[in-house]
């Protein structure tokens, strides 16, 4: 879109698989806020975690002469038609945290390694539950791709210590109520749990939540994953164990910044640029808490 | 005439009644047989607790479905409510321009959260009976304002850190008893009262079940549906206090989806979608049966694939057992 | 043709047929009688496939039968015209004529022309001058009537029953069917009918069957009947049928209407009424008549509030000027409305007698101004039950599962218990037995004794003149005519009933 | 013999229908005048091409609310369907004991994912007239059910690359057209002959009108229940072949909340939720307006979370115009 002559300012489209989530509002609105730092018009798209949509959103936005696309998948295969209509149309697209699983389509992926960081939040597990002792596992949502790269990071290092026993594994769709109210339940079951990881930060609240209420905020050990800013908190206060940081700030800002270089003539970018999940614990929580 | 005495009659009915708890009983037996914890009296205060939301939110909802309407934006007020109670009590209402704050107490915000919830009704009761909007087309409307109005206010972040006083009101117990069960029940014991014990009660039932026999019988159709919605808002409103307060944060995306799950509580509860038929104290046994499900999945670890099989499949059989077992009457 | 042999049927909590022998020849006309609620309706519904559940046995042309549904009744030959109205309001004449027996092209699609042209035909050989591609919901309720006879004609039958098929149509309608009954009596078909208007049983048919109380109690030939010896079969004793001494007295002003307009909700400036302006006093009985269509009904509502955007004039009660913009306003007033529809309009059917009784005065009941007193409305209720008589298990028993003249009772019920200075009446005795309609006359009587006003609409002569202190007449949305009964002739009142347009075409 | 002159009526209805066009009209024309990229020819395929899915749910839908029932099932219908057909392309159907495998063409993973979407449909048909189950409950457990097994068909993972082939099917185009809305194009077309111009379609009506009217008419109401219930599963099926061609990747996710898209559309298009009245084409203008919507309001740069307020007050907006201009026949 060259059309738009000089007056008009390039715009950049940000699509975002969910703004139902505080975690993915603050990548979309870095994005574009960055976007629009750097001079650009700047517009978010919310996929509502629809892939369908997602291909509206892209269609739409072809259609009306965006010039470039921050994207944040809604899934690591469903969203490659996207990607690549987009490169077809001439225009470039930049991941952010969640890749697509293809080489060749989005100009850049800046990713956040799911799956390293929850290997490294299993191996902090393994550590502090002395290698034993019975969990739980509250999932995301089923059918989410990274509701599987945490579980199976987490499960590739916490599998290989029997005497670490999953009691429960159950889904909460990463919402904070309902991880709440399925722990009550299994607390029920399960009196005498000595752990959970949950799948992200919002659970890990909710879940936290439910054992205050129950009289065992301080005798289970709650895990969780994003670097919320309450879990942060949390965390800072001895109430839960650990977190993955993830960085949705840098990756939005990096995506915007590279379709700066890009307007500008760059054509060439690292096809990743992982992004690494630290992993925050009541050691090293001061270095995250301003 | 020959005539079959009346006590027959009344004592069926009254059979009837208690046959539609059998689904629930044959549930809760066989979660108790596959879980020695299901029947303690911890996992019934936690039941309970669970489902206090869906009932404040589903005895709103009978009154609508017994007028013959319908209310999709619960799970968007009951959002936008816990989230207004939050903010107001988080930060207040801040004049910048003039350097002054209005601060809320628990009180103060609760009150301002519930009155949201009123208006949000009373709104689409507005809509319904000014403009003769099917209900449907009204609340769905209703939803998306609700929900987007909820993430303006929010900006999308939940608001978190209410403080001591306001968790007591999800989180809190009195005289041994959960509070949010105490709210649930207290709202289940006024309508019952209401619907069988009022003149609005009758009026509901007569609106449902024929709208111009009630009007010629006198009674302000409009005034009668308005009064249900706001009814219903201001029901949404407490279950999203509740929420709110249980988990000490307003979550943006409060609620969505518990449209569904407050009509199924509804109609599995033997009200009539059509109107004019139905109890609260059905709803109610509805809700439980849906929250004993839920816990009871949980309690025997059924895998969350296989979760949502199951429970539609029992949903469905407990509404067969309920019907086979009232037409037998 | 067809009998049937020791038929019973059982409802919860009723035992609506009990035993019951008949039989119904080819080549008659067998009017069967009966009270309200004598089991009429179900033993046609159980001929006709709708209840395959019942006990004993249904011979066809010699052989035993038991229809599972409708359908395969008719497919045997049985068509049946319903007491109900079983139209389908959205969809058109045509399209309800033939619902269930579609004619198809080679194709299989709707052959629409044939339909049109045969449906055109039915309407012409019932003389019913209406577009067959009209919706049904349009229609009124005696057209609605003529498009279910058309819908039972097209069968073809063997058996042709109709249940109370004159309860809505109009005097030159029930002409026109007489003479297609007569048709189908000389190609020897069986014609089963069912009506509560004597006078025309003893015109069209050759046999009687007489149920009381679920139970068949006689049956032989109409020759050398009198409307005297049926009534006491079906009722089991003598009815004195009220005649009724008018009095002359002069009655004191209660309602007085000048100028009432109504607009009509479609054509912006023609109106439905036009410049209505009558009295009525208290303790007066004001008989209104009129053909079907002629706006008594609007007349009535738009007193009762129904209107209040569309409608002009100028209303008083006891020499206030009012304007009643809802029923509640009217209701305060002191009126009350009998509607015509009272499945639809009168009850709310899914509710017991009881809360049906006193939804009008629900005020009256509460304590504190707040809670209801369930002791005190099942005691109305109670009341109410024994002073009108109302054939019911219990006060708790559903509305829906009483028969029409019960049903009828529950609503003046619930109008007597707010203790209205007038009462609009309309068509209250439509459809209901000769001993429930005598009740509903001395109860009319009674309470305009006690000095109510009563407005009763009729589409009955002989009603009316038995009734009324004055008679109204309408026609065409204007009232043609206002006469004292005593000494008005049945040719004065039909003369200013028929509209000035049709008047040739009537008189034939 | 004289007739009411039938041309008045067919012309007035013929307004009436043109009248609760306007609602679009405006719409189009504001947008248009906000954005000029609004009116261009591939803004209106993209607009047709995204609403395809929609049409196609939403034709089965008007179809059940017609005969006065609904069907929240459709969206994991849809999502079932979808991944079904895309397995048997990708992986065929194993059979590692003996060492076989079958492996499935374009059209025979289609015809499998129809099939599999008629048949749930036609469950839902089943447990509705059989049981006599109120057919909210009944699809709402379907809607868990059917969620609950492409959970277990797909293990929580999307099936991806499904080949050239199949992707024709969503993203093709075909004499100048996109095969999407050929697709939808051609099922609105037999679905109005089906409703105008079939016993079925009159049927459908009639049961809607007054189910115990056509039962005494003869009809088989169940058997048409069944039948249109299983057309809407199959309808929805279409849709899943639609998306996952689109997406070149079946979705676990897929389709959830589309019931309340797909009603909206049936509901704004005039179609009467107590069944009887209604037509595909107003289904097929309700399923536009809420497409053009959501284009527009992205074309004209609105914010996500002032979307939804916009597309509420909206909607509601239009549905008001329809009534107000209906009204004044
Ligand atoms: N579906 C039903 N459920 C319960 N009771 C019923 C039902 N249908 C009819 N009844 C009862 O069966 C009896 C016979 O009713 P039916 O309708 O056959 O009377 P009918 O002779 O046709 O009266 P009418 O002259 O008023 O039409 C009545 O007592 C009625 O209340
Ligand atoms: N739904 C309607 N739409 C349009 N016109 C109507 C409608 N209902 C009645 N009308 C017209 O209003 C006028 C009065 O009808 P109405 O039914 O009040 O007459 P009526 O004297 O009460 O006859 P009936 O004894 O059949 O009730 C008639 O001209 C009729 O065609
Ligand atoms: O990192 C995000 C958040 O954790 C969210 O809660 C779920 O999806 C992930 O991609
Ligand atoms: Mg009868
Ligand atoms: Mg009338």
């Amino acid at each position: 879109g060259e059309k738009g002559g000089e007056a008009q300012p390039k715009k950049v489209a940000v699509i975002i698989s969910t703004l139902n989530n505080p975690w993915f509002v603050v990548l979309g609105e870095t994005a574009a806020a960055e976007a629009e730092a750097l001079g650009y018009e700047a517009k978010i798209f919310d996929s509502q975690n629809n892939t369908a949509l997602e291909t509206d959103h892209f269609e739409n936005a072809i259609v009306s002469g965006f010039d470039a696309i921050l994207f944040n998948p809604t899934d690591a295969d469903g969203s490659i038609v996207n990607v690549r209509k987009a490169k077809e149309a001439g225009i470039p697209v930049f991941c952010m945290d969640r890749e697509v699983n293809t080489p060749d389509a989005a100009a850049s992926q800046i990713l956040s390694d799911n799956y390293s960081g929850c290997v490294a939040i299993g191996k902090y597990f393994v550590e502090t539950m002395n290698k034993r002792g019975r969990y739980v596992e509250i999932l995301g949502l089923v059918g989410d791709n990274n509701t599987w790269n945490r579980s199976k990071g987490f499960h590739s290092v916490v599998d290989h210590y029997p005497d670490l026993e999953m009691v429960a594994q159950q889904s909460a769709d990463f919402d904070r109520n309902k991880a709440m109210e399925v722990l009550e339940s299994i607390l029920q079951a399960h009196p005498d749990i000595d752990a959970v990881f949950c799948g992200n930060d919002a659970m890990a609240m909710g879940a936290y939540q439910a054992l205050l209420a129950s009289g065992r905020g301080d005798k289970v050990k709650v895990f969780g994953f994003d670097g919320a800013d309450d879990v942060i908190h949390s965390i800072a206060e001895g109430k839960v164990m650990a977190t993955g940081m993830q960085y949705p700030k840098e990756m939005a800002k990096t995506a915007a910044q590279y379709a700066h270089q890009y307007f500008e003539g760059k054509k060439e970018f690292p096809q990743k640029v992982p992004v690494a999940v630290e992993l925050v614990t009541q050691d090293n929580v001061n270095e995250y808490t301003n | 005439m020959e005539l079959t005495a009346p006590t027959t009659t009344n004592y069926r009915t009254y059979l009837v009644k208690l046959q539609s708890l059998i689904a629930l009983f044959v549930l809760c037996l066989l979660i108790g047989l596959l879980s020695d914890r299901f029947f303690t009296i911890d996992n019934g205060w936690n039941v309970l607790r669970q489902i206090s939301v869906n009932v404040c939110i589903s005895v709103g909802m009978t009154l609508v479905v017994l007028t013959g309407g319908i209310d999709l934006s619960v799970g968007s007020i009951l959002a936008l409510c816990g989230a207004v109670t939050a903010g107001l009590l988080k930060n207040g209402i801040p004049f910048p321009s003039n350097d002054l704050y209005i601060g809320f107490t628990v009180l103060g915000g609760c009150l301002a959260g519930l009155l949201t919830g009123s208006l949000l009704g009373w709104f689409n009761g507005w809509t319904i009976t000014k403009f003769k909007i099917p209900p449907f087309v009204a609340t769905l409307a209703m939803l998306t304002i609700a929900r987007g109005l909820t993430m303006l206010w929010t900006e999308g972040f939940p608001i978190t850190g209410l403080g001591e006083n306001f968790a007591f009101l999800g989180t809190g117990w009195f005289l041994g008893m959960p509070v949010p069960v105490w709210i649930s029940g207290i709202i289940v014991l006024l309508a019952v009262g209401v619907t069988t014990k009022t003149r609005l009660g009758r009026y509901i039932y007569a609106i449902g079940g024929s709208e111009s026999a009630a009007r010629l019988s006198g009674v302000n159709i409009n005034r009668i549906k308005i009064i249900v919605y706001s009814i219903a808002g201001a029901l949404a409103a407490v279950g999203g206090l509740l929420v709110t307060s249980r988990l000490d944060s307003a979550q943006p995306n409060a609620g969505i989806s518990y449209e569904l799950d407050s009509i199924a509580a509804v109609v599995i509860g033997g009200t009539s979608l059509s109107g004019g038929r139905g109890s609260i104290l059905g709803t109610v046994q509805g809700a439980i049966i849906i929250g004993v499900l839920n816990n009871g999945l949980v309690l025997l670890n059924v895998s969350p694939f296989w979760q949502q099989v199951v429970k539609g499949a029992v949903i469905l059989l407990a509404v067969i057992i309920d019907k086979a077992n009232s037409k037998s009457e | 043709m067809l009998v049937a042999e020791h038929i019973t049927k059982r409802f919860a909590g009723v035992t609506a047929l009990d035993g019951v022998n008949l039989s119904f020849p080819g080549g008659q006309v067998t009017a069967v009688l009966g009270e309200n609620g004598a089991g009429k309706s179900t033993l046609m519904k159980i001929l006709s496939g709708v209840y395959a559940d019942y006990e004993g046995q249904v011979r066809y042309k010699g052989e035993v039968v038991r229809f599972q549904t409708p359908r395969e009744a008719q497919d045997a030959g049985i068509a049946i015209i319903h007491q109900e109205l079983n139209l389908i309001p959205y969809l058109s004449v045509q399209e309800n004529i033939f619902l269930g027996r579609e004619m198809l092209t080679r194709w299989g699609l709707l052959d629409k022309k044939a339909m049109r042209a045969k449906s055109q035909e039915l309407l012409r050989r019932l003389q019913l001058p209406i577009d067959p591609d009209v919706k049904v919901a349009s229609l009124k309720v005696g057209q609605q009537q003529v498009v279910e006879m058309a819908k039972a004609l097209l069968l073809d039958a063997e058996v042709i029953i109709m249940d109370e098929p004159t309860s809505a149509i109009s005097d030159s309608e029930v002409e026109v069917l007489f003479r297609i009954i007569e048709d189908l009596r000389r190609d020897g078909k069986a014609v089963v009918y069912i009506s509560h208007k004597l006078d025309e049983l003893f015109r069209i048919a050759d046999r009687y069957v007489v149920l009381r109380d679920g139970r068949s109690i006689d049956a032989g030939e109409m020759q050398g009947m009198t409307p005297d010896a049926l009534i006491r079969k079906m009722v089991g004793r003598d009815v004195h049928v009220i005649q009724r001494e008018t009095p002359a007295t002069t009655h004191q002003t209660l309602l007085k209407v000048e100028k009432l307009c109504l607009k009509h909700p479609v054509r912006r400036n023609d109106d439905q009424l036009k410049e209505i302006c009558f009295t009525v006093g208290k303790g007066e009985i004001v008989g209104l008549f009129g053909l079907m269509g002629a706006g008594r009904t609007e007349l009535l509502e738009t007193l009762f509030g129904l209107y209040p955007k569309r409608s002009r004039g100028m209303i008083h009660m006891e020499g206030e000027a009012m304007t009643f913009r809802s029923p509640q306003d009217a209701i305060r007033a002191g009126l009350a409305l009998v509607p015509e529809d009272r499945k639809q309009d009168g009850l709310v059917l899914g509710l017991d007698v009881k809360t049906n009784i006193s939804l009008t005065n629900l005020d009256q009941l509460e304590r504190m101004g707040v809670v209801l007193d369930g002791g005190s409305e099942t005691a109305m209720a109670k009341k109410y039950i024994g002073h009108l008589g109302i054939k019911t298990p219990s006060e708790t028993q559903l509305a829906r599962n009483l028969s029409g003249g019960n049903q009828q009772k529950i609503v003046l019920a619930k109008w007597m218990a707010t203790q209205p200075k007038l009462l609009l009446l309309d068509e209250p005795t439509r459809g209901i037995d000769i001993h429930a309609k005598n009740e509903i006359y001395k109860l009319i009587v009674q309470l305009a004794r006690e000095g109510m006003g009563i407005l009763v609409v009729s589409s009955e002569l002989p009603e009316i003149l038995a009734l009324s202190d004055r008679i109204l007449v309408m026609s065409e949305g204007c009232l043609t005519a206002n006469l004292p009964a005593k000494g008005a002739s049945e040719d004065q009142i039909l003369k200013a009933a028929i509209p000035a347009s049709t008047e040739v075409a009537v008189e034939k």
